[in-house]
């Protein structure tokens, strides 16, 4: 995509040790920086690192040779090699995404994971009890299986127990942990165990992992949950909706900024308001639709702040009472 | 015609010619006894015969026919059979199994083990060749190992039988049967290389004589022509005479003694030691033995023999009865104690237990000694003074290696034996326990352990010598206690036995006149 | 208490073990073969990772997910022999070919990946294996939800694991193999081929792990993912010593392995509220403490990991 | 035939020349000539790789060459990730020499790593720096240790196979400090992980500017102090006696359980200190699930040093050169990732198969002068 002509800007992308091919931030992000190729005639780079000592190793390498307009961090184990680095290269512009790294020449893009958990636990909760369909059972039940128990996927998890049960007090949210990003055999399990314990909804947030969880609910006639990027494709019949996180626009609106020089270090905090984050309305039937669409107008208006931790659920529920 | 002739045989291991132009011509139906020190390239020519190794030079006619082995398979199709110094039997299978393997009877795409279990019944009926086709070879003596052996060979219609030092796990008894069990052979017309050290044998059995020494034959001749003391000379190159014994002296100071020990069968160090079955291995057995003297356990081996010196170098805990050495209990002090007390050790299985084999020879003259001055001091090696030591060792007990930093392994059989019992004599024990001290080895070697085992006894140390060969046992002990399953049957001076007393007693028959 | 119970007992969980011990106890029976003949494998893990793409590369190909299995098989041996020649032929230590042969897999399918589907993390959606029912078993109350439906590799993977107990110790061929891993010597001397009988094991090791990384890719999912295998190669190998190389021992011991896993997957949706991290530790600990208790004395093949060379060539 | 040797071993300029030898063999000149070849064929076999996928051979291995050693920061950077593997595979080298396989470096690293950092962060800045290192690398050995024992003692004691219960104990390692990271050290924020060891705390940088530390030096002392332990001690001749032939080792009165113990101890001891290297010297923080398999790829190192402690250092030296200059292929050449991780396993396999050099050896000239071997 390089011209004869001087590209508009140079840009290096070092992706999470995840690499590429994770079907989410990683694969997002590549997505991003080749749209901006194609449509701002960008000149790009980019490294996929084995492990987390290799990237102030690899951030120095692109920051030495001077000739990017911005370096991205990809992945929040990053802060602390773009912490040294930017410090050093204080000319260069850097950009991480979730998480924050406290320099003038970083722009930290963060996002509100939560939200993006209430939504599709709004549309969780209603859907289960459409019993109509035959791929909901008379349980209200409805589970979400994530990749690692950490902050970023308990957020989601908090975001989706506290929608859900907003709109539907009597339903009973599970959520298991595969331990792995990649074990999709293992995501599949945990999903089934989830099924037979009467959930009809599952949502993943397990990476590669969680492309089990889709398998499982095609299998047996269930519902899923996509994550990161749109998954119907997957099994066009069960899954439901997605729960989008945007980091392609991220990038892309980074790099266009860097181009017409509006680049500005700092903390973004990106939500639904931002467009960071979405869901898709796929298979959600439309009175479903509208009412997750309204509950949405809240969040973004900041009428709702969603939870996001778990233990903090229930307090909030109990506050927000209809 | 020969039924095998091997003419100008050269092998070399690296810088080690072991066979040097050797010619070597066995008649069919005799039994040719080959004879040489350790070392002499008695295995190595076998070998070569058999298929395992490949000649370096030289040519092999097998009636008559000019052959060329790629492997034993060849060989066996060629109606060879060999019965190796170290058993080639895999402890975990069954009789059966280690007997049938690579010819096994079929039904269908499975083993037929009735059929195979049959036809091992059958040879072994034939020939008088009694064993257990179901036992796990590891919990059948050496004698019955050797059977399997004998089996294997048989069964794939050997005409020529290769047995190398066969009698030198067997006990009298044993061999005697043996003997009878190859006469047989021959008189159906087998052919038989028979490798032995003990002159005594080859006398008795054999035919006709071959003599290997430095890899070349010295010598072929009619057994009826030779005298041992002939045989022996071209074996070593000089005269072997017996070593003289002093007068005893009945009242040195107890220095080991057994009360009433017991052991049960069962796990513990049986479990390592391979043996199984629940009956009472050692069953009350009391015993003392002095300074200045040497007490001879003789006894058909699997008789209680490895556990009573297992539980006086403390391997083995006994289930009842107590162990004194110099009047201390030792019976719960574990090896490191038992061996800081002066206690020097033979073991009857000098490969698994006597040493390291990929150890150098200076190491494994240290084995035991790794934490005791001179050779540590604060628990730093001291590799000079282990050096020196094992240059002395080496010197003083004839142990044939290009050098010290050679691994033992690579050693002949006779000379990793000399090592362990250079190493154990010389730690300056006052109890020895020397386990089958001179299997294997060749009768130079012999009588030089012999020799070393008398001045022991003459510099006041006591001596506990279990072995099975009747001849050793009586040219050596002041007094011979027999074991037969587990009991001691009877322990008197030396001089009261009779040859034929021993042989009843280790038989289990005569137990009546027991004193 | 009531829901302790419920949980340790739900009988789901019992089906979901045969599903997740079917790929570890293949693998498992695979190094049972290996190291019987006397060759260590540290390699399984890579040759379930290459049977697991090479199914989904069949299936893709061929559209037929059976043909997948074969191609999944055929993958696994091939790296089997890549090991038997380095193990055997080469000399090579066996515990370093196995740990080179892991990486080199992992490179492989990931590398080929890209080059094929021009995507690193997960290949195309393939042709899978379809699910198949007993017909009288799955009306049978319990043993109907057990094991009325599963997928066939995992009806296919009980029937080897008998098959290969069979083999191993009631033929011709399995007396061989076992000779050659407790006394190469014996072996060669009865004109066994020692080199033969390694050569004929490490491959069948490869095709079996192969097989049960085709359940990972055929069976459970219908593609390929990067690194798939997640372990499962090194559970084997634990399964396999555990059941002390034998067919059957190993199916025990993955049972073991993947009830233990199915428990903490149930514990985690249930009342029982304890850490994750704890939680997903319990089938580590309980197969340790199974261990303990059961006191098994492992006792390898004698001549496991060594090289033999008969005598002609020394 | 044998010949007498004895009168070889008489007089001090003998016994010196034995001793250069050494009574124990170290890897000989011809290992490591046999492993550079090795190496050089795997790298042929990756250049036929990178040329079939169509990619510059030479700007990758000029990339590779130049990433590995081409300044002094890349070269410090061959270092940084030759350390935690000169560790893990001296951890498993020494385990190998008792007989016994760790696989559970990995879970050991992780204990260490985390031991070391509470202890740095729990003593606070009363006590000083270099007390604190000191004190923490200890407590990252002990750790290791603790892990290790486990199995050891089990195997001593109960007969249990270490090659099961290290890998169990490999995922309780993992997950314990995960636990004990959020439950009682988390530092505030998106990453399970404690908060940055204060810079008077750390393993200092080795070359000022570049990101090799301390921590490389101490495991080349590490190297020298279990070579001197297997060679020169009596515990060293035990615990190799125990793992060439246990039966003559427990004849000869060695407490065989205990040496498989303290092979263990010591195994886990220095895998834990791998873990302390790269939280004190690389990361300067404990962060869950930090290692990319440090301790698995020990194995691959101590088995290519063939459990010799000094073929350790070459060995973990090569893969760090792999990884780095790797980096820099993927950087610059475009190499992807994957192929440097296939290049990586052909080398291991090369290397491990001293017959495949030899016999390529044989075939040239310089076959002739170092001679055929095994
Ligand atoms: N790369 C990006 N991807 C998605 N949203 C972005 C990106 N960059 C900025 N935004 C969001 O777009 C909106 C406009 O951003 P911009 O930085 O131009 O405005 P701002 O008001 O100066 O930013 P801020 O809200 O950080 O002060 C903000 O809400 C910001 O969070
Ligand atoms: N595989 C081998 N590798 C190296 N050297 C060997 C090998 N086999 C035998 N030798 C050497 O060849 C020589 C002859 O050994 P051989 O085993 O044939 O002797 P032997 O006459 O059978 O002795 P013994 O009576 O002790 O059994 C010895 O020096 C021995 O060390
Ligand atoms: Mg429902
Ligand atoms: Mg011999």
């Amino acid at each position: 995509s390089t011209g004869v002509a001087a590209p508009k800007a140079r840009v290096a992308v070092v992706f999470a040790t995840g690499g590429l091919g994770d079907k989410s931030f990683n694969d997002s992000g590549f997505a991003g920086l080749k749209r901006a190729e194609k449509e701002l005639g960008i000149e790009s780079q980019y490294a996929e690192p084995q492990q987390i000592a290799e990237y102030e190793t690899l951030l120095t390498q692109f920051a030495q040779t001077r000739k990017y307009d911005l370096i991205v961090s990809i992945g929040f184990d990053q802060a602390d090699a773009l912490k040294v680095v930017s410090a050093k290269f204080p000319n260069q512009k850097f950009a991480i995404i979730d998480t924050v790294v406290d320099a003038p020449n970083v722009a930290s893009y963060v996002y509100k994971e939560q939200e993006r958990g209430f939504v599709l636990g709004v549309i969780a909760g209603l859907m289960t009890t459409k019993t109509g369909d035959p791929r909901i059972n008379p349980e209200k039940v409805i589970g979400v299986v994530g990749g690692m128990d950490i902050p970023l996927i308990n957020a989601n998890i908090a975001g989706y127990m506290a929608g859900a049960k907003y709109v539907n007090p009597d339903v009973e949210v599970l959520y298991s942990y595969v331990g792995a990003w990649a074990d999709p055999a293992k995501g599949k399990e945990l999903t089934l165990v989830q099924f037979n314990q009467g959930a009809d909804i599952v949502w993943q947030a397990a990476g590669r992992s969680g492309l089990g969880v889709i398998k499982a609910a095609e299998e047996t006639n269930h519902y899923a949950i996509g994550a990161d990027s749109d998954q119907c494709y997957l099994a066009p019949k069960n899954v439901l909706t997605n729960g989008m996180k945007f980091v392609d626009n991220t990038i892309y609106t980074a790099i266009e900024q860097v181009i017409s020089g509006k680049f500005k270090g700092g903390i973004h905090v990106l939500g639904l308001a931002e467009k960071g984050l979405g869901y898709t309305t796929s298979l959600v039937p439309a009175d479903i639709v509208a009412k997750v669409d309204a509950l949405a107008q809240k969040v973004i208006s900041g009428e709702l702040a969603i939870p996001d931790k778990i233990q903090d659920v229930e307090a909030w529920l109990k506050a927000h009472k209809k | 015609m020969w039924a095998v002739r091997m003419e100008k045989i050269t092998k070399r291991f690296g810088p080690v010619v072991a066979n040097d132009a050797v010619d070597f011509e066995v008649a069919p139906a005799e039994i040719h006894c080959l004879l040489g020190e350790n070392g002499a390239g008695k295995t190595t020519l076998m070998r070569i015969l058999f298929g395992l190794y490949r000649k370096d030079a030289g040519e092999i006619y097998v009636d008559g026919k000019p052959v060329s082995f790629s492997g034993p398979r060849d060989a066996i199709a060629h109606g060879i059979g060999m019965v190796h110094q170290h058993f080639m039997l895999a402890g975990r299978l069954t009789v059966t199994e280690n007997i049938v393997a690579g010819a096994e009877p079929r039904r269908g795409v499975l083993l037929d083990y009735a059929k195979a279990r049959e036809m091992v019944r059958e040879v072994s009926e034939r020939y008088g060749l009694k064993v257990d086709p179901d036992a796990h070879v590891e919990s059948i003596s050496v004698g019955q190992q050797q059977r399997v052996e004998i089996l294997k060979a048989l069964l794939r219609g050997a005409k020529v039988l290769i047995l190398d030092e066969p009698t030198a796990v067997l006990a009298p008894q044993e061999v005697g049967d043996l003997f009878d069990i190859m006469r047989r052979l021959k008189e159906g017309g087998t052919t038989i290389i028979f490798i032995t050290h003990k002159l005594k044998e080859t006398a008795a059995i054999s035919d006709r004589v071959t003599v290997l020494r430095d890899g070349r034959r010295v010598a072929t001749m009619n057994t009826a022509d030779a005298s041992p003391a002939d045989l022996a000379e071209l074996m070593v190159g000089r005269q072997i005479v017996p070593p003289a014994r002093k007068g005893h002296s009945p009242d040195g100071k107890v220095v080991l003694e057994l009360q009433n020990v017991s052991v049960r069968g069962g796990l513990g160090a049986g479990a390592r030691t391979g043996g199984a079955g629940g009956k009472a291995r050692l069953n009350n057995v009391s015993l003392q033995v002095r300074s200045g003297e040497i007490l001879g356990i003789a006894g058909v081996e699997g008789n209680g023999q490895l556990e009573l010196e297992e539980v006086i170098v403390g391997l083995r805990k006994p289930t009842s009865g107590r162990v004194l050495l110099n009047g201390r209990d030792i019976t719960r002090l574990g090896p490191r104690g038992i061996r800081d007390m002066g206690v020097a050790c033979i073991p009857s299985d000098r490969l698994r237990r006597g040493i390291v084999d990929s150890f150098s020879v200076a190491q494994n003259l240290i084995l035991g000694e790794q934490t005791s001055a001179p050779f540590a001091a604060s628990g730093i090696l001291q590799p000079r003074k282990i050096v020196e030591h094992a240059a002395k060792i080496v010197n003083m007990f004839d142990v044939r290696t290009a050098s010290l930093d050679q691994p033992v392994g690579s050693l002949s059989g006779g000379n990793q034996q000399k090592l362990v019992v250079g190493r154990e004599l010389s730690r300056g024990p006052n109890l020895i326990v020397a386990a089958q001290p001179t299997r294997g080895l060749d009768i130079g070697a012999t009588d030089y352990i012999h020799r070393q085992l008398l001045a022991m006894r003459e510099q006041g140390k006591a001596i506990l010598l279990i072995s099975a060969e009747l001849d050793e046992v009586r040219a050596l002990s002041d007094r011979i206690a027999v074991m037969y399953e587990g009991q001691i049957v009877a322990l008197r001076p030396a001089e009261e036995f009779t040859e034929r007393d021993l042989g009843l007693l280790m038989a289990g028959q005569g137990v009546g006149v027991a004193s | 208490m009531r829901e302790i119970l419920d949980v340790i007992f739900d009988i789901n969980n019992v089906t979901a073990t045969i599903r997740m011990a079917t790929p570890i106890a293949l693998a498992a029976m695979g190094g049972a073969f290996s190291e019987r003949s006397g060759v260590i494998n540290i390699g399984l893990e890579g040759m379930i990772l290459t049977g697991a793409f090479c199914g989904v590369l069949g299936s893709y190909i061929s559209g037929s997910p059976w043909l997948g299995v074969l191609f999944a098989v055929v993958g696994g041996g091939l790296m089997g022999a890549t090991l038997a020649v380095f193990a055997i032929k080469l000399k090579a230590d066996h515990v370093v070919s196995g740990v080179g042969l892991n990486i080199l897999a992992l490179g492989l399918t990931s590398w080929l990946m890209q080059v094929l589907w021009k995507n690193r993390g997960t290949s195309v959606s393939v042709n899978g294996l379809p699910m198949f029912s007993i017909p009288v078993v799955r009306d049978v109350p319990v043993l109907g939800t057990i094991l009325g439906t599963h997928s066939p590799l995992v009806y296919m993977m009980l029937i080897l694991i008998f098959l290969g107990w069979v083999v191993m110790f009631k033929t011709p061929l399995g007396l061989r193999i076992r000779m050659a891993g407790e006394h190469p010597e014996a072996a060669d001397t009865v004109g066994i081929n020692v080199h033969a009988v390694q050569y004929f094991s490490v491959i069948l090791s490869g095709c079996l792990a192969g097989l049960g990384g085709a359940y990972l890719s055929l069976a459970q999912l219908n593609w390929f993912s990067m690194n798939m295998s997640a372990g499962r190669g090194y559970m084997a190998l634990a399964a396999n010593i555990f059941g002390q190389w034998n067919p059957i021992g190993g199916l025990g011991a993955s049972f073991l392995f993947a009830f233990t896993d199915a428990l903490q997957m149930r514990i985690q949706t249930s009342p029982i509220k304890l850490p994750t991290d704890i939680i997903q530790m319990l089938p580590y600990i309980l197969t340790i403490l199974v261990l303990a208790g059961a006191v098994i004395r492992s006792r390898p093949p004698a001549a496991l990991g060594r090289h033999y060379e008969s005598g002609r060539a020394a | 035939m044998g010949t007498r040797e004895g009168d070889l071993s008489r007089g001090p300029a003998a016994r010196v020349v034995r001793r250069a030898a050494g009574w124990l063999a170290r890897p000989g000149v011809s290992d490591i000539a046999y492993s550079a070849v090795a190496v050089l064929l795997a790298l042929v076999i990756g250049a036929i790789l990178i040329a079939a996928s169509g990619y510059s051979v030479i700007d990758a291995y000029a990339n590779l060459f130049d990433g590995a050693f081409g300044s002094i920061y890349n070269l410090a950077n061959t270092l940084m990730m030759a350390t935690p593997l000169l560790f893990t595979g001296l951890s498993v080298a020494v385990a190998f020499q008792c007989g016994l396989f760790n696989v559970g470096a990995e879970g050991q690293l992780y204990v260490g790593g985390l031991a070391s950092a509470v202890v740095v962060l729990v003593l606070g800045p009363a006590v000083p720096g270099v007390v604190r290192v000191l004190l923490a690398l200890v407590a990252g050995a002990l750790a290791g240790a603790v892990l290790a024992a486990g199995p050891g003692y089990m195997k001593a004691r109960l007969g249990a196979h270490e090659v099961i219960t290290t890998i169990m104990l490999n995922y309780v390692g993992i997950l314990l400090t995960t636990f004990l990271v959020k439950t009682y050290l988390k530092e505030p924020g998106p990453v399970d992980q404690t908060p940055l060891l204060p810079v008077g705390a750390r393993l200092p940088e080795l070359i000022p500017g570049t990101r090799v530390s301390w921590g490389i030096v101490l495991g080349v002392a590490a190297v020298v102090a279990v070579d001197y332990i297997l060679r020169r001690t009596s515990v060293g001749y035990e615990i190799q006696a125990v793992g060439r032939n246990a039966a003559a080792a427990e004849y000869a009165g060695v407490n065989v359980p205990g040496r498989i113990v303290l092979a263990m101890v010591m195994s886990g001891a220095i895998a834990g200190l791998a873990g302390s290297s790269v939280v004190m010297g690389t990361l300067y923080r404990f962060i869950t699930n930090f290692s990319p398999g440090y301790g698995f790829t020990g194995i691959a190192v101590a088995v290519l040093a063939r459990n010799k402690p000094w073929g350790v250092l070459p060995a973990a030296l090569l893969f760090g050169m792999l990884q780095s200059g790797g980096m820099s292929m993927q950087l610059f050449a475009r190499i992807p990732a994957d192929l440097m991780t296939l290049v990586q396993g052909i080398v291991i396999l090369f290397v491990a198969a001293p017959a495949l050099a030899s016999m390529f050896l044989a075939r040239s000239r310089f076959g002739a002068r170092t001679g055929g071997r095994g």
